[in-house]
């Protein structure tokens, strides 16, 4: 009874690749003219049922028996392409977001809004960008990929660097402020803290270094105590916050696969 | 000037990426129009690659060539569906986005299930420590077996925090996650000292790549 | 304004603090300083482990980092060659990151003329190789087929420094360099497989707590722990580099955020000392 | 592991019960019975940081993380639904710069909803949700001049923060903000604590959308992931004692415990 059906989804000569796409799109356009006239308390249960059915897929993949000699079932094979499926979808929305780009900035250029050469220069950058990207990927001309180098490599990647080290400003001006001893809290993560800092440089690890390995006081040398801090004492809290953190995926998970979410989003009448 | 010139010439690249680093740089001074201008360049160039990205990625591999090349024609469904989410600024029919959006909900919340048993159930199993440990050579191995109760104690605390419902019952909870709430300080603490060396080695990078790479004024 | 000299100790403008900083990361570009080293076990033991390969062994050291954590790798990266061509070791370099492939093939360059090593007899760049582990699930029981070709394309298979390497059996050591967690699919595919092979492993920093219980068992035989354990190792082969300049810039900063924590915590207590 | 049943065990006794356990309670909750759940400071916190903002005529800055869309970027949209109701009511106007396309999609409905059912459809400015790139620092280059340009009085940051949770919660410091965060990427808690007023730990994340809006079925939720999580714990308890027993070699006890820890052992 499948049968039909497979042969007809099945991959098609190319000569005849265009009618097919057309008829996809024809047949897709009908059926939004159709859900557009779907009686308006039949929404909500076909989201449900699109949103269980697309669930149903990666649960009854993990959780269907599998063939011991090839440790797959009947659904480990279209893992790459639901995957693939996945990537698409999510990636159409890209648009939705460069839109609200050229919006925002689009109407600071044309209104001339204070800052509106800040919102040419960004649109300018992205063109910039589209334009040299794709010539570097499809054209072999030697000037617009270096070009595109220079936007890459010598723009992109370097304000990426440099936006990440801005952290260490930060990190001390925070550790500055925050490690006082105001609080029970607030002195452990600080001792914690300082502890660990000072096993992390040479000048730090010199204050311990006599002490000497193997012997009865060795745990005293601080790079003994920093491992301990991180291997026993973090590893344990890590843990058991991942657990809470492991569980409580799982029950939002179920509430969203199973329709049973609720909070603005899922309760609005549509 | 014109050895200047020709520098630039034989190395836009580093010159350029000198100049946007220290425009990034002054917002740690404070917000200025030259750091507006560059973040706006910034986000441009990133938007820029990210549709570059998106082409060559995903719907040149995805799309394009599976349909045009291997003649899998039913890929154009996915398209179609994909395109309902441009209904979600129609004033009517901006239901029909919540198609694509619960699918690809969906999508996310099945796929719970085997990252659970992977990233937990291995922890859950490694969590079974013995508080009795004996070294190879058949001695018994004190600190070890203090250092599992330790690592049982501090996971049963700390998870003992996160009880939401039954902690007003139980004094014996309360205390057990108060303790746990110190621990995690003490983790906190520790993860906080520990990231301070990266970051450093970053700026130190950056630092590099000004006087080292772009001025040549260190080797 | 109770501007006593306690409440300006904690509360130093932020733009003083970020100041301070740059001095002490910039200072010792131009003037470098010489500060304590404690070599750590984990250090000294890749060292140790490097040494004890015999003359003419083979090592394959794999590059997988990229331009965002230049500071910790490439001095990784710098002193395990150098230690390699000291003792005039076959090395082969190679890949799972684009840019890495290229930040590795430059360094191994400028080294390996350094050191007078020749290209094809002394040492070969295997390139850029995607899917990390179907490489290695590879190369344990085939390596010249795995690494058919070179960084340029050109086939390896009649270079003179590839001779006599037919699996994982006749490599003395592996080394990866990574800001990732490779470190497990080695051990899984190929450390696992052949337990005489000897895997280093040179994280940057703030991995370094993951590799403690590998380091524990022996899986992985010893490490550069980030930036800090690149320096212990350039003063192990005595040929201070990029990694002492800059270990010589972050433990100042490590000082002075110790420092700015406890001149706060003095203004802090003082100024609540008078209030009450 | 690929499949459940390469190693059933575990997955039926911890996922599958806590799974049903949870169902079960959400079922049951929503047939009308009270609950109980403590206190989660960071979240009272919420309202206390909008009134300031509307003392004050500044904006409100909400950040959902820059994951891509799932059940941690949900979660943070059900909580700024919650936030936006109130500044729908007050009048303050919010900024919500969102990192990736699919949130950001989901986030302008979440939001329009949110004034629509407050009554004040008007109040929604389309542009205070602004997609800024996909791109890690080239969106928190963008979120840092937002907050310094804005001059932001509070600002809520809840969803999958990396690296750049720090370049965030200074930058708001810097002006003065009331800050509350919360993320699912514990490494960057400690951060978040330095620099924040007030910041919620590990699951206490998952909880914040019942605790807001106290609704059966979510309570009902929270009760059963505790059931969840008292037998993990539990089960770590009683794991340390069988590895200990077969340790001791004890007779039959320690068979018992060794059949406990096989159980579960993965590979």
């Amino acid at each position: 009874m499948l049968e039909p059906l497979v042969r007809f989804f099945a991959p098609k000569p190319l000569s005849v690749i265009p009618y097919y796409v057309a008829g996809a799109v024809v047949f897709s356009i009908l059926v939004v003219i159709l859900l557009i006239n779907l009686p308006a308390r039949a929404r909500k249960p076909l989201i449900a049922i699109v949103t269980f059915l697309a669930g149903l897929f990666y649960a009854t993949e993990f959780f269907w028996p599998i063939d011991e000699a090839t440790n797959k079932n009947f659904l480990t094979d279209y893992l790459v392409s639901a995957s693939k499926l996945g990537s698409l979808l999510a990636g159409m929305t890209l648009t939705l977001g460069i839109l609200s780009l050229l919006r925002v900035h689009g109407r600071n250029v044309v209104r001339l809004r204070s800052g509106w050469y800040n919102s040419l220069a960004l649109l300018t950058a992205m063109v910039a960008m589209v334009i040299f990207g794709f010539m570097d990927k499809y054209s072999d001309n030697a000037t617009a990929k270096r070009v595109f180098n220079v936007l890459f490599e010598g723009m992109l990647i370097n304000m990426d660097a440099t936006m990440f080290s801005l952290i260490a400003f930060y990190i001390v001006s925070a550790s500055y402020r925050a490690f006082r001893i105001r609080s029970i809290e607030a002195t452990i993560l600080m001792t914690a803290a300082f502890l660990v800092m000072l096993a992390q440089v040479p000048v730090g690890l010199a204050l311990t270094s006599w002490i000497p390995r193997d012997g009865v006081w060795d745990f005293l040398r601080l790079e003994v105590i920093k491992e301990w801090l991180l291997t026993v004492l973090n590893a344990a809290a890590l843990r058991a916050i991942a657990f809470g953190l492991g569980i409580g995926s799982l029950a939002i998970s179920l509430r969203i696969w199973l329709s049973l979410e609720r909070g603005a989003y899922f309760e609005k009448e549509i | 000037m014109e050895q200047l010139w020709q520098d630039f010439l034989s190395r836009p690249g580093i010159y350029i990426g000198g100049i946007c680093t220290l425009a990034l740089m002054s917002l740690i001074y404070r917000e200025n129009a030259v750091y507006r201008f560059f973040e706006h360049i910034f986000i441009g160039l990133a938007a820029g690659f990210s549709i570059v990205a998106l082409v060559k990625n995903i719907l040149d591999p995805f799309l394009y060539r599976p349909v045009f090349e291997k003649g899998e024609w039913y890929w154009t469904f996915v398209f179609m569906f994909g395109l309902l989410f441009y209904f979600i600024h129609s004033r009517k029919y901006n239901w029909l986005s919540r198609l694509p959006i619960g699918f690809l909900m969906g999508f996310s919340a099945g796929q719970t299930f085997q990252i659970f048993a992977n990233t937990y159930l291995p922890q859950l199993s490694d969590s079974f420590r013995p508080l009795y440990v004996t070294t190879p050579d058949g001695a018994v191995d004190i600190a070890r077996g203090v250092n599992n109760l330790i690592f049982m104690i501090v996971l049963v605390t700390v998870m003992s925090y996160f009880f939401f419902s039954f902690e007003q019952k139980s004094r014996a909870i309360r205390n057990s996650a108060q303790f746990g709430r110190w621990v995690m300080m003490v983790a906190f603490g520790a993860i906080f000292g520990t990231t301070i060396m990266a970051r450093m080695a970053l700026l130190f990078d950056r630092m590099y790549y000004i006087f080292g790479d772009w001025l040549r004024l260190v080797r | 304004m109770q501007g006593s000299v306690w409440q300006k100790l904690q509360s130093i403008d932020r733009r003083i603090l970020y100041a301070l900083l740059l001095v002490v990361i910039i200072v010792p570009l131009f003037l470098p300083i010489r500060l304590p080293t404690v070599t750590m076990p984990s250090t000294q033991r890749l060292y140790d482990a490097i040494e004890s390969i015999p003359p003419n062994g083979f090592i394959i050291i794999s590059s997988t980092w990229s331009g965002g954590t230049r500071a910790e790798n490439m001095p990784q990266t710098i002193a395990i060659l150098r230690h390699a061509m000291q003792r005039r070791l076959r090395v082969a370099v190679f890949s799972f990151d684009v840019q890495g492939t290229q930040l590795s093939l430059d360094i191994a360059k400028r080294l390996a003329q350094e050191y007078g090593y020749e290209y094809g007899k002394d040492w070969v760049h295997w390139g850029f190789r995607p899917q990390a582990e179907v490489v290695m699930k590879s190369m344990v029981r085939d390596i010249p087929g795995t690494f058919d070709k070179d960084y340029d394309g050109k086939p390896t298979k009649d270079m003179p420094v590839m001779q006599g390497i037919r699996d994982i059996k006749d490599v003395h050591a592996i080394v990866e360099i990574a800001a990732s967690g490779i470190y497990a699919s080695w051990i899984g595919l190929v450390v696992g497989v052949n337990p005489d092979l000897k895997f280093g492993f040179c994280p940057t920093s703030v991995m370094v707590p993951e590799t403690y219980p590998y380091l524990a068992s022996g899986q992985i035989v010893g490490t550069m722990e980030g930036m800090r354990g690149a320096a212990e190792y350039e003063s192990l082969l005595r040929k201070p580099g990029l990694a002492s300049v800059g270990m010589g810039s972050i433990s100042l900063a490590h000082v002075l955020i110790m420092l700015l924590i406890v001149i706060g915590n003095i203004g802090y207590f003082a100024s609540r000392g008078r209030r009450s | 592991m690929q499949h459940a049943f390469e190693k059933i065990w575990p997955v039926l006794i911890v996922e599958v019960l806590t799974a049903i356990i949870i169902i079960w309670r959400i079922i049951s909750a929503q047939r009308g019975k009270e609950l109980f759940i403590r206190r989660i400071p960071g979240l009272n916190a919420i309202d206390e940081a909008i009134g300031r903002a509307t003392e004050m005529g500044r904006p409100v800055l909400m950040v959902p993380g820059i994951g891509g869309f799932g059940i941690i970027a949900l979660q943070a949209l059900s909580i700024f639904s919650y936030i936006a109701r109130s500044t729908a009511k007050f009048g303050n106007r919010i900024l919500m710069p969102v990192a990736d396309p699919t949130v950001y999609t989901v986030a302008e409905e979440v939001i329009r909803d949110a004034y629509q059912a407050e009554g004040h459809p008007e109040r929604f400015e389309p542009d205070s949700i602004r997609f800024l790139s996909d791109r890690q620092f080239a969106f928190a280059s963008g979120v840092a001049g937002l907050i310094q340009r804005e001059k932001i009085a509070s600002s809520f940051m809840f969803g999958e923060f990396f690296a750049e949770s720090l370049i965030f919660a200074e930058t708001g410091n810097m002006v003065g903000a009331i800050q509350v965060a919360g993320t699912t990427q514990t490494t960057q808690i400690p951060f978040f604590i330095a620099a924040c007023d007030y910041t919620i730990i590990g699951d206490e994340y998952y909880a914040a959308s019942a605790y807001i809006s106290r609704n059966p079925t979510m309570l009902g939720s929270l009760v059963g992931q505790d059931f969840g999580k008292l037998m993990v714990a539990s089960l770590c308890v009683l794991g340390s004692i069988a590895a200990t027993l077969v340790a001791l070699n004890v007779p039959v006890l320690g068979d018992a415990g060794k059949w406990l820890v096989d159980l579960f052992t993965i590979r």
